[in-house]
């Protein structure tokens, strides 16, 4: 549904004619084979409620992840299929009245997050790790959600081996907005995509089964931070109506880059007041800025990433950051280029605080998965600095970042799930002490992708620094390249530090042992790794897909 | 004929080769392997001399070009020999005292169980030392010159497991190592000026350069002669490195290594001549040490150290005769191989009684000697009135040569440095009476040592004596040989050249003066140490022999300011290390982590305060960002 | 009347809603605030709507009320949850993580 | 196209690495041999490529070339100049003897095969601790990554394995400590980290500020290749702004001279060769640290003549301070392996000192200087390791009078210490005073202060023999066996290749000196004419 199929309506309606109103009126068209992702993704969702209703609870695991794997797959053939007809260069297009954009990063990212999706997926179905309780496997989400932690209901509930495959669909209609996400073209489809995977996210991370209270309290500060910031955005939007008359991203930048000349004189008052529009800008920045765990809206980040279920928070970690970059670079370089001028110090300004704030504010971390929610933020600033750059290289260095970021979260973090004791997963750091002698496998795993994420060379870690730093610098961003160096070595010190508590320290007589998982998880982290070595020793393919998926349609 | 010269040197090394990584099974062959390759060396020497003395004054230097050590673009370094009439007589000299020394060790070193190791070590000494005059550029002189500073390091502290030897070695190596300091800093110098440091182009192009440069390659070289040559103020080494077994002493702290700076001096004597203000250097150099050494001589209660003090003193008239130039260049290699033979001859004697006393070494615990070991008495007799300067035997004609020299100067300078050298020669009569009498004279006053063995002096064995009586020999005949018709000077003159200079006095006059105060240092000595009995235990004595006891006290100086400051310095600087440098990185590092550890404190776990950072964001984004707009 | 004063209504009506967020303790209180600031949001468009003389911003209301509804349901479920099992519903209780 | 020799001498030991850390658990003497049959290999095919060397040939011999990442304008291009083939023939050629030296290092203690004995975990996961093979699949890592560096010709390419290394050398350092530690084992283990952290923090420092430069660069020249941009500054088509030729520069050689190390960025130096097993010790100061200096000459000559003069008297000074300095601290350590790592410094001092002097026999001098120091620390740091293993200490307090009962022991030591000392007929002589002759002509003062550094390392290397080897024999001492013929078979051919190329060092000058002549035109410097010369 598109506003300006409602504008015209509306002007037709205020003429005078006694014509009947049918015939003039002219239907949207949806052009469904570009929206086929999306549309894939939603319907398996809604199929995952039915699902949820009808299918006996002992087929339901089954069913749902069946039915989600396939339907991820399903989208990620449609995406190539897509960039296969040329969507992705050529004949990019704007699609359903203007409300999506089927364009090179659109599709670089959707394809990018369903992927993560696919492998997060995994960790989501993982049923090994736990021990089976009263003779039923066990994922990490919480027999019942909605039973009191402790309680006799919980207990019951455990016994009679419920478990909560609510999440299979609910992460797919976070999926499906993550979708929409990069690709919304107007501001409106950008605010109901936001909520669209945000909201089942705020449910995923009160589900889980250990450390519930933890859980719950990451999901309610997640929720009401997250509904305060999309309520500034919204304003942001509405700010922006107000100066531009229109919500479309190419109407906006019409005006913002002065190619509307007549204006009626009715509304000289609001539009084009460039005070509604940089208010407006500002509030929606902020809107995506928290998205991605900027400083200072990134305080929601360590502690959500700490409560939620492990596998959510690298599903969450990952796959959001992609698609709310995405949206980030679409706004930036499509609505606002004509702002380029006066956002840049701002983010020049913000970039910096994340690259250093969180590379410093990690390094007396003691909880591993907060240390890894404090190096994502690092990253968040890294990532920014490709997003100054303000060129093609700049678009695609950020497409690239966020595919090789992504996976390499995606594995850390299901490495997190492995290591376990009696409290479930053993993630402060002292219990990791020794883990290289205990499992050389699976620390040198870990340290694999700690060092990618130090963006230590031959891992993609540094293609992916190396890239946005470049991009940066040819942006004339010398000074954020600086920057970018000096929190990368700070940021060195604590990967290091992990390694070090790994390898070098004896292993505590009490530490954790190691689980063996499933295939799925052991895809998953896999792929992680795959990625990391193969973008790290040959990376020429991928920048060559992102730097064709560089450029965005108007 | 050329193609021998490598061989004087192979000969040595393959010994030094071939004992040191023989292994025990060459123990009891070994001191024979050493000394036959030795004698070789010799031979091969003297078949060289026959060669040369049949050949013309001019064209009797040979050269051998063996390969080009370091070719690198703009230097040109080789190992090629140059053999002529100043390098034979070392090579001579060398060999031929070295031979007789390896004979005489193998007597002395008879009970040591490491005798091997000491002859490989002296073959390795012959090798650099012969390296040394035979090398045709200052780089491959350097080479010998540290060879030789690495065998007397050996060998000084060949008995390591007494920490005063280890001592001693060490401490010759380091003021060795100043002085080569001063050699490598002046081939640098040669380098930059002629743009090579072989003996010849260097030489002939002395007169291309101003003689700031001259002066300045001049003083280095001297520095370097001091080291080597323990010569004031780097002379603190040699009295130590008598800790070192007597054959050693003989051998490298008599005869050989430590004659090398003369040799240096003479070697560049184009250089000096160049350069009026470094032979000034080099002669008060000479004239300070003259007297500085013959001082310590007189107060010196250990043979061996007194028999230093002489060594350092007689060189002390080399260098000063080799400063005169040219009117003392010959003079100063002849009195260099003149005292070869009596001071070797004088420490074999030293050694051959401290074989027969048990190792003693304090000269107030030996007297009457003669009776109990005659040859000894005898050769280091004649050895005693060698370097006295007894008319008619080497040291009269070497020294009074020298004398004159200095008198020949000319000028206040002349005056001064004859009279310097008249009061060294008195000093030298006087010492080495001293030592003749408290070791051969008056009553026997040793007593038995600490185990109650009471020594029994005897004579030493065959080995030993034979080299003594053919050094004394030499020191007998060897001055006169040289002077009748100005042999010597006529040998040498081609490479050194030569000048007679215009003596103030006659030479008879010199020479009558000469005799008067040697007359007077023996008298003196004869008074003090012949007459009455000699106390075992040594009285407190004037504050100058406390002084000269002390080595003039300029051991105490250096370890005051060298070894206490150094020690101090490194000290200090091993905390600043700690501290400072190290310190700042860990301050960072510290700081960081501090910072860190405040920051971490606004994630208070309240929801309200992290909106209230985002409130206060989006505050901040939206006034930067009308800002921008404003300016 | 003149209809930038319904502009300058919603941006109080804004900051009040976000000034409560920031001060208030129970979790419903404070989601009320945002809900709040999401209809001061709503005036906005509406005003502007009719400023501008087309619907858009009017049925951006329309979503945001829906949207708005959506996230009731969800926040309601998450704080309710939180509240029976900790018996209080005041973000400042829930704080076990930080630092 | 011909057989890729480089890449081939450099994939050797990489293939080996992964083949020996593969080596079951058990069969830890198996993974011992294959590392050293590997190395030995290498040996052989680090041979071919210095014989294959055309001394007068073109700069760059046995070239490679392929592309690689065409976004970042990054080629695999290899190629041989005659310093990268000296510096390639010593790494080969140490590496049998580090692994020989540490044959026995990485053996599992006692206690540690306890812990995995013990129940718990270990049964839980199929993979066991394997500190053998990994340790020497480590060491064969470090090997391939420094043989490519030596022959990379993209700075990019060569930036990536200037990092790369660090990752195997902290695992070396920090995961296989000295057992002769003072102290108890925690202790000592944390001593160790803390050592391996600052070694790599220092480095990663290093890399990464040169990493701003390496883009700097990028942008600036738009390649990264060596030729290239050498051709483009020739052809004037690249002509950087002043300032921005001396950021760059300083980019880079700040990660060099952390790397070298020298004075003041010098400290993570004595931690990790003290803390580290002697091998690994040797390894840091004879191998990799020669990538720093290896790459002052290569890259901050080649790529920023101009700043590299404009920036050459402080660097003149920084090193003479290092050379002093060094030496002095050396003079002051109480312990065997810090005291050999601050000679390392001093030595260090004298390569920069040679390098920016920026004369023909300066720049020989200063490579002959890496390899020849490469061989001597060798030397003289192995048969430390000997030595230390044999009394489990590192300080000199706890040794005297070893001459005695291990005279053989004693003898390599002190061969080992008079090359450090830098004695004529000893290999490091020949390189030193090229550098002291190269330095005098540029910067006679200079020249003179450095001499200095001569006297001192005789004083802290006489002052090691005499505290360890005379005097008395000290309790503890008493009945040490002598060398064994592991340990002769290391410590031999190292004092024989000291000699040889202490008498004979035509080899290598001759395949040196184009390659310096080379770098000599990048920077437009002629040497100073003799005096004589010039007047006539």
């Amino acid at each position: 549904m598109s506003a300006t199929a409602v504008h015209s309506l509306w002007t037709m309606a205020g003429e005078v004619t006694s014509a009947a109103p049918g015939d003039r009126f002219t239907a949207p068209t949806i052009e469904y084979a570009q929206l086929a992702p999306v549309l894939i993704v939603i319907g398996a969702a809604v199929l995952g409620i039915l699902v949820e209703a009808f299918v006996p609870r002992r087929a339901r695991y089954t069913t749902q992840v069946f039915l989600t794997v396939v339907a991820i797959a399903a989208a990620f053939a449609a995406v190539v299929g897509l960039a296969a007809d040329g969507y992705a260069t050529k004949n990019a297009q704007i699609a359903a009245m203007g409300a999506v954009a089927v364009d090179g990063p659109a599709l670089f990212l959707q394809g990018t997050i369903l992927l993560v999706s696919m492998v997060s997926v995994f960790t989501f179905a993982e049923r090994r790790l736990d021990p089976a309780s009263h003779g039923n496997r066990v994922d990490s989400f919480a027999a019942q959600a909605g039973s009191v932690p402790g309680s006799d209901g919980e207990k019951a509930a455990v016994k009679a081996g419920f478990t909560t495959t609510e999440v299979f669909p609910l992460a797919l209609f976070s999926v499906a907005g993550m979708l929409v996400f990069p690709a919304a073209n107007d501001l409106l489809t950008l605010f109901i995509a936001l909520e669209v995977f945000s909201l089942p996210l705020y449910l995923l991370c009160a589900v889980a089964r250990r450390k519930r209270l933890m859980s719950q309290e990451a999901a309610v500060k997640y929720f009401l931070l997250g509904a305060f910031s999309s309520a500034f955005l919204l304003f942001g939007i509405a700010l922006l109506y107000g100066y531009a008359g229109t919500v479309s991203y190419a109407g906006i930048g019409d005006v913002v880059d002065g190619s509307v000349q007549q204006i009626d004189p009715a509304l000289a008052g609001t539009m084009g007041n460039d005070a509604l529009l940089l208010i407006g800008a500002a509030m929606i920045l902020m809107g995506l800025l928290f998205k991605v765990g900027a400083v200072p809206f990134h305080m929601w980040t360590p502690d959500v990433y700490q409560g939620a279920p492990t596998p959510v928070t690298g599903f969450m970690a990952a796959a959001t950051k992609v698609a709310a970059f995405g949206a980030l670079l679409r706004l930036l370089y499509v609505v606002l280029p004509g702002l380029t001028w006066d956002l840049r110090p701002v983010m020049w300004g913000v970039a910096i605080v994340t690259m250093l704030g969180g590379a410093i504010v990690a390094i007396t971390q003691t909880d591993i998965k907060r240390l890894l929610a404090y190096s994502s933020i690092a990253h968040a600033g890294f990532i920014l600095a490709g997003v100054i750059a303000a060129s093609p290289e700049g678009i695609s260095s950020v497409l690239f970042y966020l595919a090789v970021y992504s996976f390499v979260t995606v594995g850390a973090f299901a490495v997190v799930t492995l290591v376990r004791d009696a409290g479930g997963e053993a993630t402060h750091l002292s219990k990791w002490a020794g883990l290289g002698r205990r499992s050389p496998l699976t620390a040198a795993v870990f340290a694999v992708f700690l060092l990618s994420f130090a963006g230590i060379p031959l891992t993609s870690g540094f293609s992916g620094k190396f890239a946005v730093f470049k991009a940066a610098a040819d942006g004339g961003a010398s000074g954020l390249v600086v920057v970018g160096v000096i929190s990368s070595a700070i940021a060195a010190f604590f990967y290091i530090r992990v390694i070090v508590l790994m390898f070098f320290s004896e292993p505590k007589a009490d530490g954790p042992t190691v689980a063996v998982p499933s295939p799925l998880t052991m895809t998953t982290i896999a792929v992680g790794v795959a990625v990391t070595l193969v973008l790290g020793l040959a990376p020429q393919y991928f920048l060559d897909l992102a730097s064709q998926a560089g450029v965005f349609v108007r | 004929m050329e193609n021998l010269i490598a061989l004087l040197v192979a000969a040595p090394l393959l010994g030094a080769a071939v004992l040191l990584c023989g292994g025990r099974r060459l123990d009891r062959a070994g001191h024979w392997i050493g000394t036959v390759l030795a004698a070789a060396s010799f031979v091969i020497g003297a078949v060289l001399f026959t060669d040369m003395l049949g050949r013309g004054a001019e064209d009797r230097a040979l050269h051998q070009h063996l390969y080009s050590w370091i070719p690198v673009e703009g230097f040109q370094a080789d190992v090629a020999f140059q053999l002529d009439q100043l390098s034979m007589t070392f090579v001579l000299l060398i060999t031929g005292v070295g031979t007789l020394i390896h004979i005489y060790s193998i007597g002395y070193m008879e009970h040591d169980e490491r005798r091997r190791r000491f002859f490989g070590y002296l073959n390795l000494f012959l090798a650099a030392m012969l390296i040394l005059v035979i090398a045709d550029n200052y780089l491959l002189l350097y080479v010998g010159w540290e060879g030789v500073g690495l065998a007397s390091y050996l060998l000084i502290g060949f008995w390591q497991h007494k920490p005063s030897a280890a001592t001693a070695a060490k401490k010759a190596f380091l003021v060795n190592r100043v002085g080569d300091m001063g050699l490598s800093i002046a081939i640098m110098l040669m380098f930059t000026t002629f743009g090579t440091f072989a003996f010849g182009p260097v030489l002939e192009a002395t007169g291309d350069t101003s003689e700031g440069k001259l002066t300045a390659i001049g003083l280095m070289l001297l520095l370097a002669a001091c080291g080597k040559s323990a010569q004031v103020p780097l002379q603190s080494w040699l009295g130590d490195a008598m800790e070192g077994p007597t054959p050693v002493s003989a051998l490298i702290h008599a005869a050989t290594m430590v004659t090398a700076g003369v040799y240096l001096i003479v070697r560049s004597g184009a250089i000096f001549n160049g350069a009026p203000d470094a032979q000034l250097a080099v002669v008060v150099v000479g004239a300070v040490t003259l007297l500085f050494g013959a001082i310590v001589g007189c107060a010196k209660d250990d043979i061996k150290k007194a028999l230093a003090g002489s060594t350092m003193s007689q060189i002390g008239y080399m260098i000063l005769a080799a400063g005169l130039g040219p009117i003392g260049y010959v003079f100063a290699i002849m009195h260099l191989v003149t005292h070869g033979f009596f001071k070797a001859g004088l420490f074999l004697g030293a050694g051959s009684v401290m074989h027969g006393m048990n190792d003693e070494v304090d000269m107030r615990k030996y007297g009457g000697l003669r009776k109990f070991m005659p040859v000894t008495f005898l050769t280091f007799g004649l050895g005693y009135l060698a370097i006295i300067g007894f008319p008619g035997l080497s040291g009269f004609f070497s020294k009074d040569m020298i004398i004159e020299a200095a008198f020949a100067k000319g000028g206040t300078e002349g005056w001064i440095l004859g009279s310097v050298t008249l009061l060294g020669a008195a000093i030298t009569a006087f010492y080495m009476t001293r030592v003749m009498l408290l070791t051969f004279f008056g009553e026997k006053r040793w007593q038995p040592d600490a185990e109650g063995h009471e020594p029994h002096p005897h004579e030493s064995p065959k080995s030993m004596t034979i080299p003594m009586i053919v050094l004394a020999f030499g020191s007998v005949f060897a001055g006169g040989f040289f002077s009748i018709g100005d042999r010597f000077v006529h040998w040498l003159e081609p490479v050194t050249g030569h000048d007679h200079g215009h003596a103030p006095v006659s030479a008879t006059t010199v020479t009558a003066a000469t005799m008067v105060v040697l007359v007077i240092g023996v008298a003196v000595a004869w008074v003090m140490y012949g007459r009455k009995p000699v106390p075992v235990v040594a009285p407190r004595g004037s504050l100058l022999t406390r002084a000269a006891r002390r080595d003039l006290l300029q051991d105490d100086f250096n370890h005051v300011v060298l070894v206490r400051g150094g020690e101090h310095l490194t000290r200090s600087l091993v905390y600043v290390d700690h501290t400072l440098v190290d310190g700042v990185v860990n301050g960072t590092a510290a700081s960081m982590g501090g910072l860190s550890g405040r920051l971490r404190k606004l994630q208070n776990g309240y929801a309200r305060s992290y909106a209230v950072s985002m409130f206060g964001g989006a505050a901040v984004l939206i006034a930067a960002t009308l800002l921008m707009r404003a300016v | 009347m003149n209809p930038v004063n319904y502009l300058y209504l919603a941006a109080l009506l804004f900051t009040i809603g976000a000034s409560g967020v920031l001060i208030r303790r129970n979790a419903i209180v404070v989601f009320m605030c945002v809900e709040l600031m999401l209809n001061a949001c709503n005036l906005t468009l509406v005003a502007f709507s009719r400023m501008h003389g087309n619907l858009d911003g009017q049925i951006i209301a329309f979503f945001t009320m829906v949207v708005a509804a959506a996230e009731v349901v969800i926040g309601l479920a998450i704080i309710v949850s939180l509240f029976r099992s900790r018996h209080s519903a005041s973000v400042d209780d829930a704080s076990l993580m930080k630092l | 196209m011909s057989f890729p020799l480089l890449t081939a001498t450099a994939a050797l030991p990489a293939i080996g690495a992964i083949a020996t850390a593969a080596v079951p658990a058990a069969r830890r003497t198996a993974a011992k041999w294959l590392a050293l049959t590997v190395s030995l290999a290498t040996l052989v095919l680090a041979g071919i490529v210095f014989a294959r060397f055309e001394p007068g040939g073109e700069r760059y011999q046995l070239t490679e070339s392929h592309a690689w990442i065409k976004d970042f304008g990054v080629r695999y291009e290899l190629g041989v100049d005659g310093i990268g083939v000296a510096l390639l023939a010593l790494t080969a050629l140490l590496i049998p003897f580090v692994i020989l030296a540490g044959w026995h290092d990485a053996d599992p203690s006692p206690s540690s095969q306890l812990r995995s004995s013990r129940g718990g975990p270990n049964e839980t996961n199929p993979y066991h601790w394997r500190p053998t093979q990994g340790f020497f699949a480590l060491i064969l890592m470090v090997e391939a990554m420094v043989v490519l560096s030596f022959v990379a010709t993209d700075v990019f390419l060569f930036y990536i394995l200037f990092e790369a290394m660090l990752i195997p050398m902290y695992f070396l350092i920090g995961g296989f400590g000295d057992r002769a530690h003072a102290g108890s084992d925690e202790n000592a283990a944390a001593q160790r980290s803390y050592a391996a952290v600052k070694f790599l923090l220092y480095n990663l420092a290093g890399g990464l500020i040169m990493l701003a430069a390496v883009i700097g660069l990028y942008v600036v020249a738009g390649s990264f290749s060596l030729s290239e941009i050498a051709e483009a500054r020739a052809d004037g088509s690249l002509d950087m702004a002043t300032s921005t030729e001396r950021w760059l520069f300083l980019g880079f050689f700040f990660a060099f001279a952390v790397k070298a190390p020298l004075w003041p960025l010098h400290t993570w130096l004595p931690n990790a060769m003290g803390e580290a097993t002697t091998p690994v010790a040797v390894l840091i100061t004879a191998v990799v640290d020669k990538v720093g200096t290896f790459a002052m000459l290569r890259f901050c000559l080649q790529l920023f003549p101009e700043a590299s003069k404009w920036a050459t008297p402080v660097i003149i000074v920084l090193a003479l301070i290092s050379i002093v300095y060094g030496a002095l601290l050396a003079v002051g350590q109480r312990d065997i392996k810090r005291l050999i790592a601050y000679a390392s410094i001093s030595h260090f001092g004298f390569i920069v000192l040679g390098i920016f002097a920026m004369t023909s026999q300066g720049q020989s001098g200063a490579t002959l200087y890496m390899v020849n120091h490469g061989l001597s620390t060798a030397a003289l740091m192995l048969v430390a390791g000997f030595l230390i293993t044999r009394r489990g200490s590192r300080l000199i307090a706890d040794y005297g009078g070893v001459q005695k009962v291990a005279p053989v022991l004693a003898g390599t030591f002190l061969i080992g210490g008079l090359a450090t000392l830098s004695l004529p007929g000893l290999a490091p002589f020949v390189s030193e005073f090229l550098v002291l002759v190269g330095v005098f002509s540029a910067y006679p003062v200079a020249g003179v202060v450095a001499t200095v550094g001569i006297v001192l390392a005789a004083l802290y290397v006489l002052v090691l023999y005499q505290r360890t080897m005379t005097g008395p024999v000290r309790e503890g001492i008493g009945g040490m066996p002598d060398l064994k013929v592991r340990e002769l078979a290391v410590a031999l051919p190292l004092i024989a290749l000291l000699i040889f190329l202490g008498v004979f060092p035509k080899p290598l000058t001759e395949v040196v000196n184009p390659a310096v002549q080379h770098t000599m035109q990048d920077v437009q410097k002629k040497d100073p004419q003799p005096e004589v010369e010039a007047a006539k």
